[in-house]
């Protein structure tokens, strides 16, 4: 009871997810360096009902700091906001709430940058034109159809040449997403890319291509984590995996939090200390992580999450 | 007789949680007798048969077969040691071919053993030939008639070349031919040494088959005696332990005007046609006829359950259409059906909720349940009809066949029905038990119902119906006055008698 | 016929389905999406085997869905710890026989509704499962996949073995006394009894042989891929449930076969590729598969009623 | 030897009833809420009171039991007429889609879209009735199929994307206020069980429920419309299965085609924890709350154990218990009969 230490409640959309368990490596770490207890607990499966029980439950054991992923904007905005109304400090990251539910967001990138540069890594590795596919995680998956969107906005504005042809969803199952891949591969017999946006879809769909023998005819790429798709990349099969850091997220947002509950960090603030990553800039009530990044055969084997 | 009985059994003794059905019974079989096994109705005579055939083990007690004492008998050793059973339900099952369920019973395979499946075609064929049935070894065993199927019943027996045979009440629902049938095949058995223990409510059947008679009273075997030194009476009393009337009470008064009648009625799907009768009030109308003759199916289209789609009922007169049980009880029709454990009670359910379940709407009229209502209601019956048991919360399950019975009785008396069917009312029914029923159905019936009485036990129908139907093929082909003799009405039924004046 | 006009008409249904893609999507029988489509049901089709033996027997399974998750991180996690293929097969099978030994026991030793109790084993091994794991992937050395083969070899042998085995099964059932009892257990327990089968071994071991099965089955599906992702299973076991029903296995028990499930399985595998090759959108998939699984039965249950009039 | 078993008087039923399922459960229950009331119960570092032990929490649980609480209401008549829903998950699912396209895409006001949703769901549940009434088809294949169907149309009608938010504040009030001291829903949630109760136990519905479940053609041979009550039993499913939609809707705000995921199998096993015989026949209605809320003190008290807390593992441990405490349920009741049945053997020789 008389244990001081400041508790920081994080919630992952899917805790069993490689994603937010690397986002947990980085979390732990900044835990440990600032004295912090930290609590990291989720639906196993993304589920937004699941979610707000959790914040509830935060609530009433009155942690210090909740840091939300949210997998459904507005159910969990009421939760949060209650959570703020017993004095404990709110803040988003991966996926945000409405701005008037947490302090800050930590911005690991904006939907339409990762649209954006989703769509301008395709268009470079078909040379701007031809048909492509497309596999989301899944159909009801809010931050997916986000970034699904500004995918098509991007193809519209800028490659009139490029044709989105199928979506389908892999239900965050790397097995089902190699056999829509497959599907997808001989129902579209001029495909010359397939997207997967979620992180176990890159290297379900790689594992098709590279079975069905058309390994470099049709590329693949996706937002993923660099060791899951490690081995595909240096195949040749995949071509490249989009992301930012998801251990840098983890860890920024667990200081900031920190701060956010220490009143070092105030509304207004133009930056913000991460302990060894050093500062970063807070562009309106959005701590920025920075650009994504795009690993390849190059660049890959100097990643390990 | 030789010294070494086939089987014997010292002091069995056997509990199911609470009720002793059987406190030391001893009980002797010989190589080469029919021995009957009798006692009323939750004697223990099924009990004392599962025993036997390893299906249930007792409490205590010692079991030798052929001079060798075995401990923990199983089904399968039974089976092993010569003992084969034809139960009272044919443990048959359905969704399996004949020649399979033979082949069930005869096989001792090993798990990984090949089922030659032309051999055992042939060796059914065989089997089914023997018994004199006309049965494919290809035909499902839903698809078979109660007899037919106890008949494959007898065929796995004779093919395990059973020492021992047991038949609990095996004529029950076996017509007079396929009953004769049965009786050639058992004395064939006893002639070929095997030893067989037989029981059966039906006395007579006792006299003409039967060695030696043992009698169960309340778990206990109360003499084991020869049949010939016997009389009706004499068994009776070891039985129920006093005198029984087998006197059916007289009619005491006279029928009044016509309650139901029925114009050329007929069911498709049933296969009833073309039936035209009357009953009237304070009558007993009889309905004779062999096992499959259909009578069952007609009550069923009075009863609403397979409505009629040809021809007319009418009630007091008046044309009525049954579409539905709900229909049939609105007309104030009633029908005691002849499965009572599937149809006549539900045995989880306590006495009073299964007498009150027919008049929900006259007793609930809103529906809201009057627990007083109920039970009072419930206590009447059970005083009126004499049913024994502990308390009207008491399940239906735990009562005898008999008193199941009264209570599925007093349902239908509590819907005040103007016309009561029933089906086979005193089918495996005691001596006693029986003639309280005789007495209460002619009370009913002097009370000014009309009564529709179905049964397949022909003294019974002769001695209770004022007028008598018979029917064959699912239709009616004789109506005699009371008092016509039983080899008439017999003859009507198979068919060799013209068709009597209606 | 009129015997196996369950069987008849989904293969019926399958047959129309495939002829509609003959003409509308001939690219459907292609040689690469048609092997990729039955790899991927391979182990499907193995657990559906073991789960038609658990519904004739009358009783069902729904925990084949843990199992199978439970069996490949297991496996998964020994095949990490260096595990040769040799030890990692068998053991994947012993772990499946023992969770089913369980339900079995439970089952047949203490006559509970096999419907709860797996409906409790699948719970608590999913949750058990998720706690230990917390949902973490298991990265697999390269010597197991594909059972070690080069991949085309391994992708025949995987397809083979369920055929093969799907084979002898259906065999057995028929031609051997053990499948004879499974069918007399499943439609009367107590007859059985009476004809001197253990109905509550036969039951014990049919719990235990779809848990070697599925066993079998996660290992079958964990060599297809570099990664164990430890909700494989989840909704297989209402996947093979339905198949199994679609293909005429009477819930009731005692009626149908395998031949029938095997039947059935394609068919449902079938509809999402053949939205795919329809351009027909995704979203329909699972209400497809609905309506598929009621007509099945509703044209049963019309059959039955036209018989029984 | 000098163990007398009782005589069948006054002292049996006495000892029966302090020994049914319900008042174990009940035990089981105040046992679970003691424990988390002392382990679970601590004060933070601002000196305040969190935890188990707080009204808060009390309340959550009540606000968190509720759609699971009304689907195993729903459950429980089908399951006393030996019958299964599979469906009751997805069709919240899909009512609540449905709600969300009635007020926001036809712009009804909010009753009118509450009051055509529950029929719509009511006319779900009869699809199901339909199937297994007319056509006598196992109620298992026919609600897995439509679990199946129900989920899909609610996916094709949103095209899995669609979701339906802004609520206004006076329907949110159903989901996230309190009214009178307690949730709001909770009241709805009360009234339905009341109800349920009364039917189940005061009405003859009730009545020939259990006889049709233990006895199907008996109750047909008793006069009993079999069908329709059969019927009503699967209606009644949907009916209350889409009042559990509007209040899942009202309590996160948005209607979305995988709301009610899973919930299906949660309460059915609230339903059998509560005693109700999967075989039909026997249960009640009390004992589903119990096991409602033997399932949601589990799983909310665990939540506030420091030692779970550390783990992360609330959820997994509440699973793994309610898997746990459903077998024990389930066991319990075989156990001591199987015993009995040792026991006279093992003592008959000194006898
Ligand atoms: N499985 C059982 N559980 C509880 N009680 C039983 C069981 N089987 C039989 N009994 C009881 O044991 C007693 C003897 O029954 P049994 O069936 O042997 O009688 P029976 O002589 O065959 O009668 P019937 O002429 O009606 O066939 C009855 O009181 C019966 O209720
Ligand atoms: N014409 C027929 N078509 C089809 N089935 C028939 C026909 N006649 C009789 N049956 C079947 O034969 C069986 C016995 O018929 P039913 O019960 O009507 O005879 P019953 O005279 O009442 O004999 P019981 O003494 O057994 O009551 C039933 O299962 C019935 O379905
Ligand atoms: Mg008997
Ligand atoms: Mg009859």
């Amino acid at each position: 009871a008389a244990d001081s230490k400041l508790v920081v409640a994080m919630l992952p959309k899917s805790k069993g997810n490689a994603y937010f368990i690397s986002c947990k490596a980085g979390a732990d770490k900044a835990a440990k360096e600032l004295g912090v207890q930290l609590l990291f607990d989720g639906p196993t499966d993304s589920n937004a009902a699941k979610q707000n029980e959790i914040v509830e439950n935060w609530i009433t054991l009155g942690v210090d700091v909740i840091a939300v992923a949210a997998e459904n904007k507005e159910g969990i905005s009421t939760a949060l906001r209650k959570a703020q109304k017993q004095g404990i400090n709110v803040i988003t990251y991966d996926a945000d709430a409405l701005p008037d539910a947490r302090a800050f967001f930590v911005n690991q990138a904006t939907p339409e940058g990762i649209g954006q540069s989703l769509m301008d890594e395709a268009a470079r590795l078909t040379g701007g034109e031809g048909e492509f596919a497309m596999i989301v995680g899944s159909l009801t998956a809010a931050n997916q159809r986000e970034w699904q969107k500004h995918v098509e906005a991007r193809l519209k504005e800028k490659y009139p040449k490029m044709k989105l042809v199928v979506v389908r969803p892999c239900d965050d199952l790397k097995d089902k997403a190699q056999s829509e891949a497959t599907a997808m591969l001989s129902a579209n017999s001029n495909l010359k890319l397939i997207m997967a946006i979620c992180s176990p879809g890159v290297p379900g769909t790689a594992e098709a291509v590279k079975q069905a023998g058309k390994a470099g005819k049709v590329k693949v790429m996706g937002l993923g984590l660099p060791n899951e798709n490690r081995r595909y990349v240096k195949e040749g099969v995949t071509d490249s995996v989009i992301l930012w850091n998801t251990g840098d997220l983890g860890y920024l947002t667990v200081y900031a939090g920190a701060a956010l509950a220490k009143g070092e960090l105030k509304k207004g603030a133009k930056t913000v200390k991460a302990g060894s990553l050093g500062t970063f800039q807070i562009a309106g009530d959005n701590i920025l992580l920075g650009k994504p990044f795009i690993f390849n055969k190059g660049n890959i084997d100097q990643f390990d999450f | 007789m030789s010294a070494a009985p086939l089987l014997a059994l010292r002091r069995i003794a056997k509990s199911f949680a609470g009720v002793r059905a059987l406190r030391g019974v001893d009980f002797e079989l010989h190589a080469g007798e029919v021995h009957a096994l009798l006692g009323e109705n939750g004697a223990g005579k099924s009990t004392l048969i599962k025993v036997i055939t390893g299906a249930h083990q007792p409490d205590t007690g010692e079991i030798t077969v052929a001079g060798q004492p075995v401990s923990e008998l199983t089904p399968a050793s039974a089976q092993a040691l010569g003992i084969a059973c034809i139960y009272q339900q044919p443990a048959l099952f359905p969704d399996l071919t004949v020649a399979e369920n033979i082949a069930l019973r005869l096989e001792s395979l090993g798990a990984l053993g090949r089922v030659r499946w032309s051999a055992r075609r042939t060796r059914a064929a065989e089997l089914l030939a023997r018994v004199g049935a006309t049965i494919s070894p290809d035909a499902e065993v839903r698809s078979l008639s109660m007899p037919e199927q106890q008949l494959v019943e007898i065929a796995c027996a004779l093919g395990a070349g059973a020492r021992i045979v047991i038949m609990d009440e095996p004529t029950a629902s076996l017509t007079q031919k396929e009953q004769h049938l049965l009786f050639s095949v058992v004395r064939d058995l006893r002639k070929n040494g095997v030893g067989v223990i037989y029981i059966s409510h039906r006395l007579e059947e006792i006299f003409a088959l039967a060695d030696r008679v043992t009698v169960l009273r309340d778990g206990e075997s109360v003499g084991t005696h020869p049949v010939a030194d016997m009389s009706e009476g004499a068994l009776i009393r070891y039985m129920v332990g006093r005198e029984v009337a087998q006197i059916y009470p007289p009619a005491e008064s006279a029928p009044g005007e016509v309650a139901l009648a029925l114009r050329a009625v007929g069911c498709a799907s049933s296969g009833v046609r073309d039936i035209s009768l009357e009953v009237r009030a304070g009558e007993i109308f009889g309905l004779a006829g062999l096992v499959g003759a259909g009578r069952t199916e007609l009550a069923r289209v009075l009863f609403g359950l397979t409505p009629a789609d040809t021809g007319e009922v009418l009630l007091r007169g008046q044309p009525v259409a049954l579409r539905s049980p709900q229909d049939a009880i609105a007309h104030g029709i009633a029908y005691v059906p002849e499965d009572r454990r599937r149809h006549g009670v539900v045995l989880d359910l306590p006495i009073a909720h299964n007498m009150t379940m027919a008049i929900h709407r006259r007793l609930f009229p809103t529906t809201w349940l009057r627990f007083g209502a109920e039970r009072s209601l419930a206590l009447d019956y059970i005083r009126d009809l004499a049913v024994k048991c502990s308390s009207p919360d008491a399940p239906g399950g735990s009562l005898s066949g008999g008193n199941q019975q009264k209570v599925s009785l007093a349902r239908w008396l509590a819907t005040k029905p103007r016309v009561l069917i029933l089906d086979e009312p005193t089918q495996g029914v005691d001596v006693g038990a029986k003639s309280e029923i005789h007495k209460i159905i002619r009370g009913l019936a002097k009370d000014g119902l009309a009564v529709l009485l179905i049964s397949s036990d022909l003294p019974e129908v002769l001695g209770m119906s004022d007028r008598l139907g018979v029917m064959r093929g699912g239709t009616l082909t004789a109506i005699f006055p009371a008092g016509t003799d039983a080899h008439t009405v017999m003859a009507a039924a198979l068919g060799q008698a013209e068709k009597g004046a209606a | 016929m009129s015997r196996y006009f369950r069987e008849l008409s989904v293969v019926g249904a399958l047959a129309a389905l495939l002829l509609g893609l003959a003409i509308f999507a001939p690219a459907f029988f292609s040689p690469q999406p048609l092997l990729s489509l039955v790899t991927r049901e391979a182990p499907t089709l193995v657990v559906a085997c073991g789960m038609a033996l658990v519904i004739i027997s009358r009783q069902i399974d729904i925990s084949v869905g843990s199992q199978f998750s439970v069996c490949s991180v297991c496996a998964g996690l020994l095949a990490a710890r260096g595990w040769p293929l040799a030890l990692v097969l068998p053991a994947s099978i012993t772990m499946g026989a023992l969770l089913g030994a369980i339900n079995g026991a439970l089952v047949a030793g203490l006559r509970l509704p096999s419907i709860v109790v797996t409906l409790a084993t699948m719970v608590t091994l999913r949750q058990g499962l998720n706690l230990v794991r917390q949902g973490e992937f298991v990265n697999m050395p390269d010597a197991i996949q594909w059972f070690g083969l080069p991949q085309a070899t391994g992708q025949l042998v995987l397809v083979a073995l369920s055929v093969a085995l799907l084979i002898a099964l259906a065999l057995a059932m028929r031609h051997l006394a053990a499948g004879r009892f499974v069918y007399a257990v499943g439609t009367d327990a107590e007859a059985s009894r009476l004809a001197g089968i253990r109905p509550q071994l036969v039951t014990f071991l049919v719990f235990v042989f779809i848990g070697a099965l599925t066993g079998l089955a996660a290992m079958m599906n964990i060599v297809q891929s570099p990664q164990v992702q430890p909700l494989s299973g989840a909704g297989l076991e209402l996947k093979v449930i339905a198949a199994v029903v679609v293909g005429g296995v009477a819930i009731s028990g005692g009626r149908g076969n395998l031949w029938g499930a095997f039947a059935g399985l394609l068919l449902l595998a079938c509809v999402s590729p053949a939205l795919t090759h329809l351009h027909i959108e995704a979203y329909w998939e699972k209400a497809i598969q609905g309506a598929i699984i009621l007509l099945a039965v509703v044209a049963d249950g019309l059959r039955s009623r036209k018989a029984g009039n | 030897m000098s163990h007398v078993t009782p005589a069948p008087g006054n002292s049996r039923p006495w000892k029966a009833r302090l020994l049914s399922h319900e008042m174990l459960l009940l035990y089981v229950l105040l046992a679970e809420w003691l424990f988390f009331y002392f382990a679970g119960t601590t004060t933070n570092r601002r000196g305040v009171v969190v935890g188990f032990g707080t009204w808060d929490r009390q309340f959550d649980i009540l606000r968190h039991s509720c759609e699971i609480g009304l689907l195993a209401l729903a459950l429980t008549p089908v399951i006393i007429t030996a019958g299964i829903d599979l469906s009751v998950g997805s069709l919240l699912g899909l009512s609540a889609i449905l709600f969300g396209q009635l007020w926001h895409d036809a712009g009804l006001p909010i009753p009118l879209a509450i009051a055509f949703t529950l029929v719509l769901g009511a006319l779900a549940g009869g699809l199901n009735a339909l199937l297994i009434t007319t056509l006598r088809l196992p109620p298992l294949i026919v609600t897995l199929g439509t679990y199946s169907l129900f989920r899909g149309l609610a996916e094709a009608i949103t095209r899995g994307s669609v979701t339906y938010t802004d609520f206004p504040e006076s329907f949110l009030f159903f989901g996230q206020e309190r009214w009178l001291g307690l949730p709001t829903q909770a009241w709805i949630f009360f009234a339905v069980a009341a109800a349920v109760w009364l039917l189940m136990h005061r009405t003859t519905f009730g009545r020939s429920f259990r006889a049709i479940g233990l006895a199907p053609e008996g109750a047909r041979y008793a006069g009993l419309p079999v069908g329709r009550r059969v019927a009503l039993v699967y209606v009644l499913a949907g009916l209350i299965a889409a009042l559990a939609a509007i209040i899942y809707t009202a309590r996160l705000g948005q209607a979305k085609a995988d709301a009610g995921t899973g919930y299906e199998l949660f309460a059915i096993t609230a339903v059998v924890l509560g005693g109700t015989s999967i075989f039909g026949g026997t249960g009640s209605v009390h004992g589903t709350l119990l096991g409602v809320a033997a399932i949601a003190v589990l799983k909310n008290g665990l939540a506030c154990l420091p030692v779970v807390m550390r783990m992360n593992a609330a959820e997994e441990m509440s699973g793994l218990l309610t898997g746990a405490l459903l077998l024990l349920a389930l066991t319990a009741g075989v156990l001591p009969k199987m015993l009995s049945k040792l026991r006279p053997r093992r003592h008959a020789p000194a006898v």
